[in-house]
């Protein structure tokens, strides 16, 4: 089991510290690590069985989530794990030239999304297919970046969702500047105020620009809220090989707080993501939230998780599946019967034909393309560069046509 | 400290003033922030001290710290910050406070600066300008007096530019500012306070367009380009060459990235030999880009190859032997007596 | 697995093996791993996985977690920390994941990597190798498909290399980690696994020099130059054109820094036309090195100036048009063209 | 007064976050920045008026301690002192390019460094001429980086001192590979263990490398301490610019000990120093050291701290003096006498004689360093840029011997 200090001791001068190079016996239990527990501090409004359970610190902040609201948060959690297993077998049927799949993330996307308002923008890393579709961002737009037709084309200023950033950590740096941005122009302050949400996983944490992001919004008192979804997982390294201390304790070393949230809990992301979203609001960010959660699939569709990771942790996990424990708790409270499970699910099934059908038809972008957009204000060489190489290729064209 | 002001030939006024580079480069600056609240200067020690350089002197005072970042020791963080609040629509304007400190943050440059207009299909704009002061020439220890800028004209998606006299300085860094393109903007350090190079700037004036090399002395026996703190090299070279009767026609380039060589190409089709002078080590350069352009596109015109004068391809050296490392008025002449004599 | 061993003539045993590029990198540092208990390979993944390419497949459960290190995700740590085991004595063999991922670790290797040696007056030994898997053609998003090892070939103290065939990947990776310097090691990502590419591997053979490039094709009609996965598309190109009697002498670069252009002279003396090709953008890289040295030493034999075929000054596109980006035997045989028609 | 939570609060969800942008009054005393204090948590055993303050905790290292053993600390502390100011000194004169002065910071340099012992590491930056001096190696043997004649000349592997470093942040990254290759070697474990002290100053803790350091020592067990030296200012900006949080609690986030200690207490260094090489040496490493001192010159010779800083604090610092406290503690308890400190004088007198006659008499380096040890194994290139050069020079020797 997994407690507030795991690894080590707080306080200097006392025994001989527990290092990450020999885990206590109990942090490797049949060689499963000891990871499937959030331990103590960790924040949970509803258990895996569906159970509420009650915050006097976070329930002020999903007062408002009625039975409809929680059908909603259902809904979104079902389609977007639809989208992303319709997109992860398209691309084993070669439409798409890979795929990074979500499954087990839903609740820490879906809840930390639905808890931005319009105002706020999100800073994603590239597996925030969830997130994108809380922000209004539709998966065909996703697709592109996939079947590397393009780099991500939606309007990050309509959805307030900045394209998607796969260098690790740099991201993270861009939402702080953009968060300072929001305070330079007065937008923090009260509970009108703007706010920014960065996305990244547990290995990003050991980036330099994961921590310089922490101190210039430290520093700089930006609202933004940092949303580590510690997975378990950097491709096939645990998160052993990334820190010795539970991830939301990082935020102790920089003098803003830090929190665990169980990540497979919608509501409990919602909460803590709306409590960290208003504080940062009233300009007392930033904050730093650890979800808690697993990969339940591999790294994207390249990777092979056998190699690396036992299946036991797997199994251990889908005990704790987001959407279960909120479909459980639906039904048990009376907030929805059979029909409106039914109903969801074929409104994911017309999701995902919808999606195939998209992804099927997307056209190849023109060769022309590679030329546009390197610059807002042009640039004479590459313009000459462009010309003379469509003039090449026309040249085939006709003779292709010539003959 | 006010100017002089005066009515030009056609009623409009006027405002001539004698600077240095830097002094230019300070006024360029106020005068940017003073045309847009969204030009915010980012960078270690910009604030109160005014810069090590002092380009940034007085800027706090009168534009206030939410306008004068003085910034966490971090460059990463400099770049990756202005980034984001490029995205939100500032025109930061970034101080690397010498150019061997650039590097922890080339990567976001090179990663998102660079990219986030392809990226996002043009609907990001970058407006980003980073200074940077480089050069040697100055008696400082490693990492203060190198020259990087062929790393950022590698790269897609960056502008760089380099700028040589006080009212190329003043103009250029207003310009680069309000471009919607990220511009690396290189500053010859050694020459920030040159009293000798001090010239009258109208800072008024309509300036010419930011990506485009200057002819800066005509002549017909060779051509020498050059850029930055090389300019002055070449100039006082052709002045020496001009007593053995040796015409050197001297263009600086000003704009590294995008280059402009059609002035280049159109002198050497004139005088068939060109020297190109530059501090940085040459391997895989910008002079090694001017050789490979021009050789192709004045292929018939060269009676020389051209000619590279460089520092050489070895790190910076102790500043007790920069002397010997950089380019200078004997090291351009023996080019172009090479070059003369191919 | 273990491979065919039997007697050369000389009597000593030879062991040739049928090996893609990447087995061939792995064999070369499993060789490496056995000769010497300091090298280590550090990366990201580079352990039970194996690296993402399988390029240290099995050498962790081999040689245990001391020597084959699962890395926090932190390239600029990467380095960093090779720099210091070096200090110590280690020979430190970095994996950086994709080429898009160097430039969190480009401070390290430009400030400390490629200068202690310098600094320390000798003192201090660099035996670092970083390998990088670089290229594109394999269908990947963005960052994975670049080609920057320009920057690393202008930044002196380092040395760069590229190898282009299973028998120079098992040679070149050996001697990489024997040289005393800092090496960047660039590995055509997109070959690893070409099983039309697979070829005999004397992994017990004595080979030559790793500083050094190789004619892999004799011709008359003009001389074209690559490294890398664009060796493949020179001497495709090669074949296509003999087709049309044009004869192509193909010269693989292998050593990107220091060049070793001796070989591509001589052939330019006899041919008297050079294409140069990479993936890489042109503006300011290896190419235009090469064009600047070639029309210096070989004024009088070029019947036309050097021509590249390099990708294009853009940021790395989407895949799905990575075919028109990359050169590809097209544009190489469209540019021999030109070369001839000049 | 600063305390432990100086800018912040350290757990989530009570009342507004005292944020970096709006200081308590008490931390702005007429325009005295309240850092002359360490806090509560400050680790001293000898105070400013030279008392000795006993910990139960720290004593323990510090018994070996004599009155002889307290004068050679004191001569060091003077001696390095004098080398500092001569060189500053022959800076003004013309005879140095740039000086970078460590005057205050005496205790720090000294106390860590006479910690070491010879099988230790130590990587500096740029301004530990203090730590230098206790590893052997000679203050004429740097005067060369600052004379601009070379860049570190001496032998790092017999001193167990590597070569300054410039690039804020780099050295540590270095230092925690090499205190990763003392445990690979097997040199970890047991008092004999070997161990790497690294230094950085509070600016250079805003550096991604700087966490990337910690993370890697983190998760390898590395013996490293870290030992920031905290002298309030990085050139122009305070210490408020790179953190909200007192620096030695930045480790809290990676689960090793951070300890503060009174950076002009050379007692309380040696001692706190000692424990935490002595937790590497034994494994349980590492350790992050804040020295808390003060920058009592400009930043370099180039650098005028009267644009950025009041004289108040400097004379506030000044009533902290680490020699002074050191010299009070002799003579109180007779530990020393004044023809003892007469003649530490007169030792300081001739070694800055010695220093200064080096200094006026080094001779440049030939033209031909430049090419010397880029490489290892030679680059043909190189070596004909080099001949062709050294050619071209030797041209102009003959045209001038020729007249
Ligand atoms: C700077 C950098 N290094 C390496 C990679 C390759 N890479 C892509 S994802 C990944 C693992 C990321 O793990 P984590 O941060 O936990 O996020 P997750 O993928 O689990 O969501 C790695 C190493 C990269 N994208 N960027
Ligand atoms: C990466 C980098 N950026 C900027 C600089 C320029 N610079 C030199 S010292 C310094 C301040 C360092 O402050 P601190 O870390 O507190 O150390 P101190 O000088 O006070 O000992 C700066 C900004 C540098 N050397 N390296
Ligand atoms: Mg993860
Ligand atoms: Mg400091």
């Amino acid at each position: 089991m997994s407690s507030d200090e795991q690894w080590t001791r707080p306080e200097p001068g006392e025994g001989p510290a527990v290092v990450a190079g020999q885990p206590s016996p109990e942090q490797v239990i049949a060689g499963l690590r000891a990871t499937s527990e959030g331990g103590s501090d960790l924040t949970q409004l509803l258990t895996p069985e569906g159970q509420r359970v009650h915050s006097p610190q976070f329930d002020p902040y999903v007062a408002d989530i009625d039975g409809k609201a929680l059908q909603d948060l259902y809904r979104d959690m079902v389609i977007v794990r639809r989208g992303d297993r319709e997109a992860n077998a398209m691309q084993r049927q070669g439409q798409l030239g890979i795929w990074v799949p979500l499954l087990g993330q839903e609740a820490a996307q879906v809840g930390s999304g639905r808890a931005m308002k319009p105002g706020d923008m999100a800073f994603p890393s590239y597996r925030e297919h969830g997130v994108a579709y809380t922000r209004g961002v539709d998966f065909r737009e996703l697709l592109g970046i996939f079947r590397c037709s393009d780099q991500g084309g939606w309007d990050f200023k309509k959805h307030g969702f900045h394209p998607y950033t796969i260098v690790i950590g740099n991201q993270v740096l861009n939402a702080a500047g953009y968060a300072m941005g929001q305070k330079f122009e007065g937008k923090v302050g009260d509970e009108d105020g703007q706010a920014t949400v960065t996305y990244f996983g547990d290995g990003a944490t050991s980036q330099g620009d994961v921590h310089e992001g922490f101190v210039w919004a430290a520093v700089y008192d930006a609202p933004v809220v940092f949303f580590c979804q510690n997975n378990q997982w950097a491709i096939s390294e645990p998160t052993e090989r990334q820190s010795r201390l539970p991830l939301y304790q990082r935020a102790r070393g920089y003098g803003f707080p830090g929190i665990r949230v169980d990540g497979n809990d919608v509501l409990g992301c919602l909460a803590v993501t709306r409590w960290a979203l208003e504080e940062c609001r009233h300009g007392n960010g930033p904050v730093l939230i650890e979800a808690f959660t697993y990969r339940m699939d591999a790294h994207t569709t390249t990777d092979d998780p056998t190699r690396y990771r036992l299946s036991d942790e797997l199994e251990e996990w889908k005990l704790k599946d987001p959407i279960e424990r909120v479909r459980a708790y639906l039904a048990r409270s009376g907030f929805a019967d059979q029909a409106f499970f039914d109903e969801v699910d074929a409104e994911a099934d017309r999701f995902a034909a919808e999606l195939r059908d998209y992804c099927f038809n997307m056209p190849d972008p023109p060769p022309s393309r590679i030329f546009d957009n390197v610059y807002a204000e042009g640039n004479p060489l590459l313009d000459k560069q462009r010309e003379e190489y469509l003039s090449y290729l026309a040249g085939f064209a006709e003779t292709a046509g010539g003959h | 400290m006010s100017a002089p002001t005066k009515a030009g030939v056609d009623g409009t006024s006027t405002n001539v003033q004698n600077l240095t580079i830097g002094k230019a480069l300070n006024l360029g600056l106020r005068a940017a922030m003073e045309a847009d609240d969204k030009v915010i200067i980012m960078g270690e020690d910009v604030g109160k001290l005014g810069g090590v350089f002092r380009i940034t002197d007085g800027l706090q005072k009168d534009f206030g710290e939410q306008r004068v970042l003085d910034t966490p020791l971090s460059e990463s963080g400099i770049i990756g910050a202005a980034v984001g609040l490029a995205v939100r629509g500032f025109r930061p304007v970034c101080e690397i406070q010498f150019e061997g400190f650039i590097f922890p943050g080339f990567d976001q440059i090179v990663s998102q600066l660079a990219k986030l207009h392809y990226r996002s299909q043009g609907r990001i704009k970058m407006p980003v300008v980073i200074r940077v002061p480089f050069g040697g020439g100055i008696g400082a220890v490693e990492h203060h007096s190198e020259s990087p800028e062929s790393l950022f004209a590698h790269v897609p998606g960056l502008k760089v530019v380099s700028c040589s006299n006080p009212a190329d300085a003043h103009w250029m860094i207003r310009q680069a500012i309000e471009c919607d393109d990220p511009v690396l903007f290189f500053e010859p350090k050694k020459l920030y306070h040159s009293g000798a190079l001090k010239a009258p700037v109208d800072t008024t004036a309509t300036p010419g367009p930011l990506f485009a090399s200057s002819v800066l002395r005509t002549g017909t026996s060779a051509t020498v380009v050059a850029y930055g703190p090389s300019v002055k090299v070449a100039l006082d070279a052709a002045t020496a060459a001009a007593e053995d009767d040796i015409s050197l026609e001297v263009i600086d380039l000003r704009t590294l990235s995008p280059l402009d060589l059609d002035p280049v190409f159109e002198s050497v089709r004139k005088t068939g030999r060109l020297v190109a002078v530059s501090e940085a080590s040459s391997e895989s350069s910008l002079t090694s880009e001017i050789a490979a352009r021009v050789q192709q596109e004045c292929f018939y015109s060269l009676e020389a190859p051209v000619l590279r004068v460089t520092g050489f391809d070895t790190p910076y050296p102790p500043a007790k032997l920069e002397e010997y490392f950089l380019p200078d008025l004997d090291r351009v002449l023996d080019a172009v007596d090479r070059s003369l004599a191919w």
